[in-house]
């Protein structure tokens, strides 16, 4: 069955915010509502430094925490993998906004619903390809089906070796290559 | 103002707005339809939903992007796909800016300014008279060399304002380049004969950035281009006192002293001639002047370069040594704005040292080399309908006084100085924020207040526009119709501004509009009997298409040039690559391509301050955005970056506010301590430090720049020496 | 941080309420002549308990717009807020129906009484698993945690139906010993609880000790020394410790009474302190 | 409620640019003023004139309008239209939202067209007020319920909106002097006029209830 994933390239990343923004007109976001967050690391002393910047997005855990500690099951996943929000049924307790273990959880202040990155799911189908994917000026950004090895995203995963950002916290299903 | 409208029955004084009798049924009709039911019946009905393609206005790029709208309103913004330069995705400024034809901060009618400096509302008419006998008042006293205009390129403002100066009998027509890449392109014209050139990324195995970054200054398509480059494994050498954003498709980082490249480059060059490295044939075949360079050169030895530049000597010869193996196949990036644009006294020099160190690798029009490519251009266009415009008289001003300076682009700070003495007392400006960032915002404002009459064309009331007698509004790129836009490169493309949205506010017109009704009220009128659909038609139908087909698809790719590699025909007097150029010589400058320190030399305790882009900001157009601001905000983008080793000495940790002073002002801003930085340099993004109080989300956040920079020009080219300048740091106890 | 001091008084009430409740339950079973204390628990219980609801759904900003929504509350039994609402589902009517008989004179019968007991057992250690299951927090995902929460539920809801009996009835509560000494006692539970809390978790992990950090020494500190630790478990112990070990004699003059009000309402503040730090001072785990 | 209608109506007219003629807009705003309802003072000239100029004009100044696109959400959030939701959907400070098409809607629906000078803000507050005003002369008091709870809901945040844009302009006074006098006291007039809007609204949907 299909499970849907991404991979993010930080080695090509420019930090121009270009996915935050696409992605916050396609979903109607306010300004300061974003469903990506940049975190920029530097490693080393001048001269010899790496500086890199990793954006971040809900990782559509498949143990995800936030679906697991949500009282009214609000947050559901889909069943190619996709970790959702029914917004009919969210109380906004923030409870969800506490587990997830990457901060990527955000209040909607018209609503108050706690809402994330959806993979641009809309009519029961994620994004082809998702805003930020479409929109990465340098192609940092892949998405696929995890569960097709001939798909690009399997392929280049394979290749560069990527892994989750931190596969002791939860089983994320987005693959960073860094 | 409002003429008056029929009386409404409710009370025979009243006036009213709505005009026509509502019909008294529909009022008096029970279970009107409320918000929630219209949206909900919006919801199952799917509205009119309409693709339109047109051109970005983000910055100087102009990507193609695919607007979607729904019942007439802007709905979604992508790349266009078969756009060279956006391949199918669009930068955060892309998105960003779609926002401004609903935007709150935009210009929606004329404004005059009062004596006491408040600007109060005109009409069109009005003002379009009241310019008109200004015009008319100096060209009887001063003639029409006394008028001038500033754009920054786009694709009508620069046919229209052109045309409409040279009708009045003005040869003053300036670009933004001064402020921008005047002294590079100036430069590469003076070696090469062409004014700018791109590097063969698909073949390359080496390149060398000098103070560029793809990743801040975005096109698309040229970060495309770098990542395959760096995914094959080409070496990407950055040259540049901090690690940019580029930095991440890196082989290494060179730091280097601001303002010292040249003495790097030529190093290098010494490298090349002293080893015998350089390719002897095309220097024998293909340059003049060779023996006079090479002798000169011997003296820039890499132990030489370092004292200048503090790069290692080693590293110069390694450089030359990794270059000279990768040669054909390798180049140094042209750059930009950053590092030789128009920075300090030797960029001039410094592009031409470039273009030299290419000639000695051999590697114009190479693969994987450094290419000069042709333009398309438009034919001409039938005189009976599109009235030829005669040839101004008179030179234009400054090009006496820079005569190095590019014919297209002159020195738009020939303006400034010609407000200050007088010989220049009209001034136009369109889609142009000179104060705020073409020179010291003060210097700009002392001129123009000298000037008789200054007129701003912008969407928004920016600094220049303040410093204006009168402020037209144009209305924003997604509203209006501009003549094609041609894209030259391997293949050559023609693209379309069309309007994808209906003008939100029926006060602003286009930039054709305004610039026919200025021609009718200056008396050139007759030079203007065409609309810009028809100009357009003319002008596709020159190069085998038309108005239609490009407003169908969008972008047009028009015959192929047929573009090979090998060495080009070089455009210069000689026909041949120029290591030394006599016009540099009646320029008063040493024709040979050699040394020119820097003007600016920081003492002890000083900084150099060094500027640059960020990806999601144009220059000072865009911090007022709503959806850009908030960015800016969030991750406090307007810091300035200090070393750690600096911070450290100066006891001052990351996010501290500091006082950065200069000779010409201080000013106060949050700190970033990061390794990215040279220690001993600070960086300041250009972007903000707004001080014009309509602009209520830029006014006041972070510093300007160019304030703090003196107004110094290039000799003989004129662009502003924008990093010339030595600054002090101060922590602030709060 | 995620919550505020919303969900802190929803967290310190509902743990009070538990404990007033238990606190008339001991009352009735071994000072059964002791009426106004006991009442007193049983009506402060429900009272808490409806005060902490109302404030967690005033912060729950969806469910405010749509209340209908809360009865979704109950899907998902995985999630421990889905048990805390079972668990309040059973003790809030409880509490109030006790309540209402205290208040009409009438007996309360025993399995009601046993049923409360259980339920605001399980009240109380809801909170503490609420914050407990989160593993993005050191500070909260550590076994004490609970233990503190219950600990500190019991000596908040005795405090409070001691501060009622103290002022209404305060010959009769001067001799109820075994109160005034459990009072002492779980006052130096908790303080040994916290301390061996704030070890285990600085020592478990680098957020666990930056969070420890900002409590003993950092940005929380005023708060932590000053409100939680003196106010809130020193101060009570000394003033109720005072009398039962060391005088052992019954304290009658006004200034005992002001000084046993003052530790009373110390360990509210306590108790109310404890759940803002453990909120507000909680560092995620670093994911990059 | 026709009085109450008509007053609103008045003084809803107050934030349109009058030019010379303002005099006239307010005699009539004071003679329909409903009891217990506080009409502000006629500001004087140069006062009105900022007002006009600097901050009722789009792009002047101290912009602060009464529209009602530029304080609600630009398009539903929920993207209920058939499609994805919209490029800015839940931005504020954004002309021609959906309250606007909203309004469109409803003039269409009476015959009624807007001034050209309107046709980016067919949700000004003169217009709804008028349209209201219709609906009351009308006799519809169900339409006037609907119009005053969709469309007049937002008069304090622009109050708010006008204060806030007082407060920035002390902490940053302008150069001129006068000027800013003028200024300061056009944007505390706006908050007086915005006030008295919104009460007399209240009033107008609590008559309606």
């Amino acid at each position: 069955m299909t499970r849907y994933g991404m991979l993010i390239n930080t080695k090509k990343c420019v930090g121009c915010y270009a996915c935050r923004i696409a992605c916050q007109m396609v979903n109607g976001l306010d300004h300061e509502e974003a469903f990506i967050k940049f975190d920029e690391v530097e490693q080393g002393t001048y001269p010899n430094v790496y500086a890199e910047v990793v954006p971040v997005q809900c990782m559509h855990c498949e143990d995800a925490p936030c679906e697991a500690v949500c009282p009214t099951h609000a947050t559901y996943t889909t069943d190619s993998g996709v970790v959702l929000v029914d917004e009919g049924k969210c109380i906004g307790c923030k409870y969800c906004m506490a587990a997830c273990p990457y901060g990527v959880r955000v209040q909607i202040e018209q609503t108050g619903v706690i809402e994330k990155c959806r993979f641009c799911w809309y009519e029961g189908e994620p994004g082809n390809p998702p805003r930020c994917v479409n929109t990465c000026v340098s192609g940092a950004r892949i998405f696929g089906d995890l569960d097709d090895p001939e798909s690009e995203i399997c392929q280049e995963i394979a290749r560069t070796n990527a892994q989750p950002l931190a596969s002791d916290l939860t089983a994320a299903k987005i693959y960073y290559v860094r | 103002m409002q003429e008056k409208e029929a009386l409404m029955r409710c009370n025979p004084t009243r006036r009213t707005f709505l005009k026509g009798t509502a019909a008294t049924a529909a009022l008096a009709a029970v279970g009107t339809c409320s918000v929630t039911a219209w949206q909900a019946e919006r919801a199952e009905a799917a509205g009119a939903k309409t693709q339109g393609a047109s051109l970005c206005n983000g910055c100087s790029s102009k990507c193609g992007l695919v607007a979607t709208t729904l019942d007439g309103r802007l709905w979604t913004v992508e790349g266009m796909e078969a756009h060279p330069y956006s391949k199918g995705t669009l930068c955060g400024r892309g998105h960003g800016t779609a926002q401004w034809a609903y935007s709150d901060g935009r210009l929606t009618q004329p404004m005059k300014r009062a004596e006491d400096g408040s600007f109060a509302p005109i009409s069109w008419d009005d003002a379009f008279a009241e310019i008109g006998a200004k015009v008319q008042e100096i060209l009887a006293e001063a003639g029409p060399e006394a008028l001038a205009i500033v754009q920054d390129p786009r694709p009508s403002g620069k046919y229209y304002s052109k045309r409409f100066m040279n009708a009045l009998g003005s040869a003053n027509v300036y670009t933004h380049a001064a402020a921008c890449n005047l002294s590079k392109e100036s430069g590469i014209q003076e070696a090469t004969g062409a004014s700018n050139y791109s590097v063969d990324f698909p073949n390359t195995k080496m390149v060398v950035f000098i103070g560029r970054s793809y990743g801040d200054g975005i096109r698309p398509s040229s970060v495309k281009s770098l990542a395959g480059a760096a995914d094959k494994g080409a070496r990407v050498v950055i040259v540049d006192p901090r690690l940019n954003n580029t930095g991440i498709f890196a082989t290494d980082w060179v730091p280097i002293k601001p303002g010292t490249d040249i003495a790097l480059l030529l190093g290098i060059a010494n490298v090349l001639v002293a080893n015998d490295l350089y390719d002897h044939e095309f220097v024998e075949q293909f340059t003049v002047g060779f023996p006079e360079f090479a002798a000169q050169v011997a003296e820039y030895t890499p132990a030489w370069a370092e004292g200048v530049c503090d790069v290692p000597a080693d590293t110069i010869v390694e450089l030359a040594e990794a270059l000279a193996a990768a040669a054909p196949a390798c180049a140094i990036e042209p750059s930009w704005r950053a590092a030789f644009g128009c920075a300090y006294q030797n960029s001039f020099e410094t592009a031409r040292v470039v273009c030299a160190v290419n000639a000695l690798l051999g590697c114009w029009g190479q693969k994987g080399g450094a290419l000069i490519t042709s333009s398309p251009k438009v034919g001409d266009v039938d005189p009976a309908k599109f009235p030829e415009v005669p040839k101004p008289t008179a030179k234009r001003v400054g090009d006496a006084e820079f005569p190095l300076a590019l014919s297209g682009t002159g020195t738009n700070l020939a303006v400034l100085n010609g407000c200050n003495d007088g010989t220049v007392q009209g001034v136009f400006f369109y889609n142009s924020n000179a104060v705020q960032g073409y020179a010291q915002p003060a210097k700009w404002r002392e001129a123009l207040a000298k000037a008789k009459l200054v007129v701003t064309i912008d969407v928004q009331m920016s600094e220049t526009a303040l410093a204006s007698d009168y402020v037209l509004p144009e209305c924003t790129v997604l509203e209006r119709m501009e003549l094609p836009e041609f894209i030259g490169g391997k293949k050559h493309y023609v693209a379309l501004r069309t309007p994808v949205i209906d003008r939100v506010h029926p006060e602003t017109k286009s930039c054709d509009e305004i610039f026919v009704g200025l021609a009718e009220a200056c008396g050139v009128g007759q030079y203007f009997p065409f609309t810009v659909e028809e100009l357009a038609d003319a002008q596709l139908a020159t190069v085998g298409t038309s108005l239609d087909a490009v407003r169908e698809a969008g972008i047009v790719e028009l015959a192929d040039p047929g573009f090979q590699f090998g060495t080009p025909a070089f455009k210069t007097p000689t026909e041949k690559f120029q290591f030394t150029s006599a016009k540099v010589a009646e320029a008063g400058l040493n024709p040979v391509i050699g040394y020119v320190p820097r003007l600016v030399e920081p003492a002890a305790g000083e900084f150099s301050l060094i500027g640059g882009k960020q990806g999601i900001h144009s220059h000072t157009m865009t911090l007022n955005l709503e959806a850009l601001n908030a960015i800016s905000r969030e991750y406090q983008l307007e810091r300035l970056w200090m070393a750690a080793s600096d911070a450290a000495e100066l006891g001052i940790a990351d996010g501290d506010t500091v006082e950065l002073s200069s000779s010409e002002a201080s000013g106060r801003v949050a700190v970033k301590v990061t390794e990215r930085l040279k220690p001993g340099v600070l960086f300041l993004p250009t972007h903000y430090g707004s001080t014009s109080p309509y602009l209520t989300r830029a006014q006041g956040f972070g510093l300007n720049m160019m304030d703090f920079i003196p107004l110094h020009l290039e000799p003989a080219v004129g662009s502003t020496m924008s990093q010339e300048v030595a600054v002090t740091v101060r922590k602030v106890e709060d | 941080m995620v919550w505020g001091s919303m969900i802190a008084w929803y967290l310190f009430l509902a743990g009070a309420s538990a404990g007033a409740f238990l606190t008339s339950a001991f009352v009735e079973a071994k000072y059964p002549d002791s009426v106004k204390m006991r009442v007193a628990g049983r009506i402060i219980a429900p009272i808490f308990l409806g005060i902490g609801l109302l404030m967690l759904m005033l912060d729950a900003e969806a469910g405010l717009h749509n209340p209908l929504r809360f009865f979704y509350l109950v899907m998902n039994p995985g999630s421990v807020m889905t048990l805390g609402v079972y668990f309040i589902c059973v003790f809030m009517p409880v509490s109030v129906i006790a309540a209402l008989l205290e208040v009409l004179r009438r007996p309360v019968p025993k399995w009601l009484t046993w049923v409360g007991i259980v339920s605001a057992f399980c009240v109380a250690a809801y909170t503490g698993f609420l914050l407990g299951v989160v593993k993005a927090y050191p500070l909260w995902n550590n076994a004490i945690l609970p233990v503190l929460f219950v600990v500190s539920a019991l000596s908040a809801g005795l405090a409070a139906t001691s501060l009622v009996g103290l002022v209404t009835d305060r010959e009769r509560f001067e001799r109820m010993w075994l109160i005034k000494k459990s009072h002492v006692i779980l006052s130096a539970i908790e303080m040994v609880v916290l301390v061996t809390m704030l070890i285990i978790v600085s020592s478990g992990s680098a957020e666990g000790a930056a969070s420890v950090a900002s409590l003993v020494s950092g940005q929380y500190a005023p708060m932590f020394w000053g409100g939680l630790v003196l106010l809130g478990l020193v101060a009570p112990f000394a003033i109720e410790g005072y009398p039962v070990f060391i005088t052992r004699k019954v304290e009658t003059s006004t200034t005992s009474m002001v000084v046993s009000v003052i530790g009373e309402g110390g360990v509210l503040v306590g108790g109310f302190m404890l759940r803002l730090l453990v909120i507000l001072a909680a560092l995620p785990v670093m994911y990059l | 409620m026709q009085k109450r209608a008509n007053y609103v109506r008045a003084l809803g007219a107050l934030f349109a640019l009058w030019g010379a003629d303002y005099p006239a807009a307010y005699e009539e705003a004071r003679a329909g003023a409903i009891e217990g309802l506080s009409v502000p003072a006629v500001p004087s000239a140069p006062v009105r004139r900022r007002l006009e100029n600097e901050v009722l004009t789009l792009g002047s100044l101290a912009a602060t309008l009464p529209v009602e696109s530029l304080y609600k959400p630009w398009a539903s959030a929920s993207g209920g239209d058939g499609g994805e939701p919209a490029q800015f959907g839940a931005a504020r400070n954004l002309l021609l939202g959906d309250s606007a098409q909203h309004m469109r809607v409803l003039y269409d629906g009476l015959e009624l067209d807007v001034p050209p000078a309107y046709e980016a803000m067919p949700d000004h507050v003169a217009l709804l007020t008028e349209v209201a005003c219709l609906y009351a002369e009308a006799g519809n008091g169900e339409a006037v319920r609907d119009l005053v709870a969709d469309h007049l809901d937002w008069l304090d945040a622009y109050e708010e909106a006008l204060a806030a844009r007082l407060a920035a302009l002390e902490a940053r006074p302008l150069p001129g002097a006068q000027h800013h006098d003028e200024l300061a006291a056009a944007l505390a007039h706006g908050c007086e006029l915005a006030g008295a809007l919104t009460r007399a609204i209240h009033d107008l949907s609590q008559s309606l209830r």
